[in-house]
């Protein structure tokens, strides 16, 4: 790859650390309305699928979806708006944390419901086959939601259609407040098998292992040669949702998350850039202050921004025909 | 214009979008052959590639839609019969008539979502729901519901090109319907409400297959003196409310015939939508003819006991008539005159 | 007499059950710790064995509850909120609804779905919906949905204790409510709706979070020398008509008030259901006071536009008064008296 | 085995056979309402499945529910009275053909949704569970309900419980008018091998070799040592649906069908009962008589009974509290 791809990478993924950071403290501040769930410590996972694709091709994401857009390309100020629910937010307001939509970047949807974007995957990757086009869906799912049947339903339409669509399970061991393992039979990768569609595992703590996994299923995909499921082993390091601690007690010991930050993606992939191209380090102090200073921008974005007009919840219910 | 059956109607505005716009799709069950016919034979002119026969998975097959949708598809997904809507409920409350709010109005999702509907005859509680007021309280989708092959098959070619999700229900029990048709595509204007009978004293609006027994009903009614109006709302997402409105100030006097369960049904929401509109024009209470809140039962003594008939409607319409001469203020009730 | 919250009210009942009943036995997501208190802790009293948590899995709990009542348990399955549903819909209405008809009686499904219901601050389209009007048209399901601690738990022990599937909402908006509550568990009937202020001019039905504003509503009015009656219905399925038709007979003026949407919702049923009862006591138009039909929005000016508050219920009780003392016929006027 | 009890595995499959013979006889004469499944061809399954069952063990059904009714110990009259819409049917009209439930005998019922009963298996496991009894339940389900996502998220939820639960796939190569295998990936055993749920083939066709099978999955059951899926291959003599001729074009050939016709699960169970008992060979046809004679007189029992009053519509929605 070449240096300019690697610190590109870098910089998506500081990107996201950067925006969660900043989202976590502003939600400390009681400054974000609703739930919000941060991607700190999956930052590779969303990185390193969505490097291999192109602006046409299509995601679908989850309620922990910040990561998925911003390495799909969304900018962080009219996201950050949107969190705030500001009329300059993506969708104007109207969608918040949980339903970040940009069809222009063929981001089809943060989405609410545990498991919701999968079908939509799916039929995503129906248009692309129906109309001859050689686009992409990559359906980003949570290890819990592995346990929605639709799962089942979509491998299998993805298998006798050869659809076009990358299933990456987002392994982060738990669901909610529950370890995924006492609770989901066998692995998640392995769910694949039954149907002819190839699973793989990979760590999804390394953005480079990522992104060759999902190079792969890209291409098979874009070969016309169907699905893959592949399951990202990772973990998040904040909570499921911020301020859970006023309601929930721990569920995870110190020493584990201790663990795993130790292996943190951002940090890791960083200390592998300066021993790789350590003429280039300064660069990456660069992307640092870059990104934490555009995610201020943001910030002050979304607060200059001023709200929707009370009236627009009447809005955007329908499209006119024709227009 | 050749004599079509109801499904055959829905079937030719079908095919003519079909020819008409190549990224319009079908997606279901058995669609090759089609259980009701509405899809029969596509396959041989527009091919697998168009007419995609699904497995046994409606919660993917309509929540795919939405996606197909979003990229660049027009899909009509055959749910084939109407209880199946619960199946992939989600995809259709919590996806297909939420995205394009959530998103600001970023997205157009122009999906039909078919299925037939209603008793058909010992079809029992899980084939035989007709769910077109839970689908209306959901907001996001538009509801249409037709009763004649000549709506049927305008109606499927506005449901095609609209840009917004449609829920076509297709009453089984209108299936031997069969009646002149254009030949070519028309549109009816999704919303727009049909006067099926003009008349004075008293507005009935009847849906889908209760408009027959309704329309017989003022026949013999007309023998008696009575004039009924009848109207037939076609598309419940969006409502005429105008037509039916306008039709109320006139007569004074409206039942309302649904071939539904009765609590939070659409016969309640147009009784007290229309009470709104035109309080001080109403002679009488409003009566709704409706199934008892039931599951449908198998056995067909029990389900024809759910059916509203053409003998329930002209009781209603007399009782409507008695009371509004027994009770009205003398002002009002000889400035208005009543049967 | 402990002061307790609302969903803690909820948790003393479902706690004594499982201690009466050992075949009453906890399904859901996260039960253990519960994202709203109304079981948390009961693993650590009745064990894993009773207290289950399920997998991410809506069908198969919601579905697994069905075949569990019918094989000897009362399961209590947690359905977290209430958009989550209809991920599990067909489990709902097909089976769980459909089940004991079916078998022609020979099934009992002692079932309680519990959902915290309605927006709860910006929470967005697919976590914040009062689906209870869809529930209610389903046929074959009982549907709760108390304003206060009290009710909230006298419900939960009805609940648990009945032979029939039924859907328990807590409205997310009461969750701060806090009140005196007796320490034993107690039963209020389903199909009970309780005064929660006795007037004499306009009676307010008035739903979940919807019965504190108009509660605050009716205090201000009185201050203007309007006195309204104040009904909380508690119960949708089975509903307590003849309470609020009394009401209404007495005061002649009806104003619904129901957090939720307004076509073929509760809001409207009600006005419908009560306007069939007592037609002639009616000396104005009903109101019903709910959201518009759109989905419910995140930021946080767009979801209280959809609010009905204290101002909208005192400006509907205005109204109502204002249309009868206008129109009403001389008669009537002068038997009833107006303010 | 005794050979008593041979003989009663063939009694039950000869009573589905000549009960749907009736049935479809009935069916073309306008007799029957509504829809009708019927299960020729397939009685290996049941009875061999069932034949492992205790009456106080329950079983799921479907739309194609006769033969897993009879099986499970159902009185033909009331199922022939209940295909009538009688009072005296076991629903008192209110099922018909797709809902037939006897909860007396454990019957959860057939089901109109496919896959309608999956869910309901894994909960009468779970109160089997639960109450610390011994019993278990055997979820019928087509090739066709395989592919709702429900099946997923029962197999997961069975093996993380060990619920005593038999999902027992009826592989008879049909969806309606569609062959399963142009619209299922892979082979629907292997669906259970990623949860760590033994899942076998089985001839559908040879009671016996069934009726190992289950065995072996319900002792496994009873023990607590969790679920099993077992797919048994087999085909359908009749249409999808009774009467589907006037709406359906043939979908499958003369020799497929000629060639399962050929395996017939009951003449060859009863040329093999002869061969191996040939001392009992008058038995078998004093079953076949006896069979049709009880078949007889369960059509004039439904045809003599009495519609249910229409009233009755209204009834049986809810159960009285402390009824
Ligand atoms: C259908 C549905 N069920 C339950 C929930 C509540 N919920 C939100 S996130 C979550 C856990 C999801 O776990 P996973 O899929 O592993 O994603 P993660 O949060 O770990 O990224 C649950 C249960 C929901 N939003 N939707
Ligand atoms: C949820 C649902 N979708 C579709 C149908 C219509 N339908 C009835 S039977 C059937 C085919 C079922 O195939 P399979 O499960 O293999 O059972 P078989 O008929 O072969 O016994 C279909 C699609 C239905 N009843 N329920
Ligand atoms: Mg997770
Ligand atoms: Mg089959």
């Amino acid at each position: 790859m070449l240096s300019d791809a690697l610190l590109h990478l870098y910089r998506l993924m500081m990107r996201i650390r950067v925006f969660e950071e900043k989202v976590q403290e502003l939600h400390k501040l009681g400054r974000l309305p609703g739930f919000v769930h941060v991607y700190l410590g999956e930052e590779a996972v969303a990185v390193g699928a969505c490097s291999v694709l192109r602006r046409t091709d299509h995601i679908t994401s989850t309620h922990r979806g910040h990561g998925h857009c911003i390495a799909k390309g969304a900018d962080v100020a009219p996201m950050m708006a949107e969190l705030f629910g500001k009329a300059d937010g993506y969708c104007k307001g109207k969608g918040g944390s949980m339903h970040i939509i940009d069809t222009s970047l063929g981001i089809l949807g943060a989405n609410g419901i545990v498991g919701g974007g999968i079908p939509m995957a799916a039929g995503a990757g129906l248009a692309d086959t129906v109309l001859g086009r050689d686009g992409v869906t990559v359906c980003f799912f949570g290890d819990g939601a592995a346990n929605q049947g639709v799962l089942l339903e979509a491998l299998n339409l993805s298998a006798i259609w050869k659809l076009p669509v990358v299933y990456l399970c987002e392994s982060n061991h738990y669901m909610e407040f529950t370890p995924t393992a006492d609770l989901t039979a066998g692995r998640i990768y392995r769910r694949a098998e039954p149907f002819g569609i190839p699973g793989v595992e990979v760590d999804g703590n390394d953005v480079l292992e990522v992104r060759r996994a999902a190079a792969e299923a890209v291409d098979r995909a874009r070969r016309g040669e169907g699905p893959t499921l592949i399951e990202a082993v990772t973990y998040r390091f904040a909570g499921h949702s911020e301020g859970e601690e006023a309601f929930v007690s721990a569920y995870r010991t110190e020493e584990e998350v201790e663990s795993w930050k130790a292996r943190d993606p951002v940090t890791c992939f960083r200390e592998r850039l300066l021993a790789e191209l350590p003429d280039r380090a300064s660069e990456l102090d660069d992307i640092d202050d870059a990104e934490q200073a555009s995610v201020e921008a943001a910030v002050r974005f979304a607060e200059a921004a001023p709200f929707p007009p009370p009236g627009q919840a009447l809005e955007h219910v329908f499209a006119e025909a024709g227009a | 214009m050749a004599n079509v059956y109801f499904m055959q109607a829905m079937h030719q505005a079908l095919a003519a979008a079909m020819e008409e716009d190549e990224t319009v799709v079908v997606l279901g069950e058995d669609v090759d052959r089609g259980v009701f016919g509405v899809t029969r034979g596509l396959i041989d002119r527009f091919g697998p590639n168009r007419i995609r026969k699904t497995p046994i998975s409606e919660a993917t097959f309509v929540g795919g839609a939405v996606g197909a949708a979003a990229a660049g598809l027009r899909p009509f997904a055959h749910v084939m019969f109407s209880s199946f809507f619960y199946v992939a409920m989600d995809q259709i409350a919590n996806q297909a008539a939420r995205l394009r709010y959530m998103s600001g109005g970023q997205v157009e999702l122009p999906i039909v979502y078919f299925a037939g509907t209603g008793p058909s005859g010992s079809a029992a509680a899980q084939h035989s729901e007709n769910p077109h007021s839970i689908l209306m309280h959901t907001a996001g989708l538009k509801v249409v519901m037709p009763s004649t092959p000549y709506d049927a098959k305008g109606l499927m070619t506005a449901a095609i090109r609209d840009p917004n999700p449609v829920i076509y229900l297709a009453d089984l029990r209108l299936s031997r319907l069969r009646a002149a048709v254009p030949a070519e595509p028309y549109e009816i204007p999704l919303g727009s409400a049909d006067i099926k009978r003009v008349g004075e004293d008293v507005t009935v609006v009847a849906l889908a297959s209760l408009v027959p027994p309704v329309l017989e009903a003022a026949a013999e009614l007309e023998e008696e003196g009575v004039s009924v109006e009848v109207i037939d709302p076609r598309s419940l997402v969006p409502f005429d409310w105008e037509m039916v409105a306008a039709s109320v100030r006139r007569t004074g006097r409206l039942v309302v015939a649904d071939p539904a369960r009765r609590l939070c049904g659409a016969a309640g929401e147009i009784i007290a939508g229309v009470s709104e509109r035109v309080w001080d024009s109403l002679l009488a209470r409003p009566r709704r003819l409706t199934w008892p809140d039931v599951p449908v039962p198998f056995s067909p003594p029990l389900e024809k006991e759910l059916d509203v008939g053409a003998e329930d409607v002209k009781q209603a319409v007399r009782d409507v008539l008695d009371e509004s001469s027994r009770r009205i203020p003398a002002a009002r009730g000889a400035a208005r005159g009543s049967a």
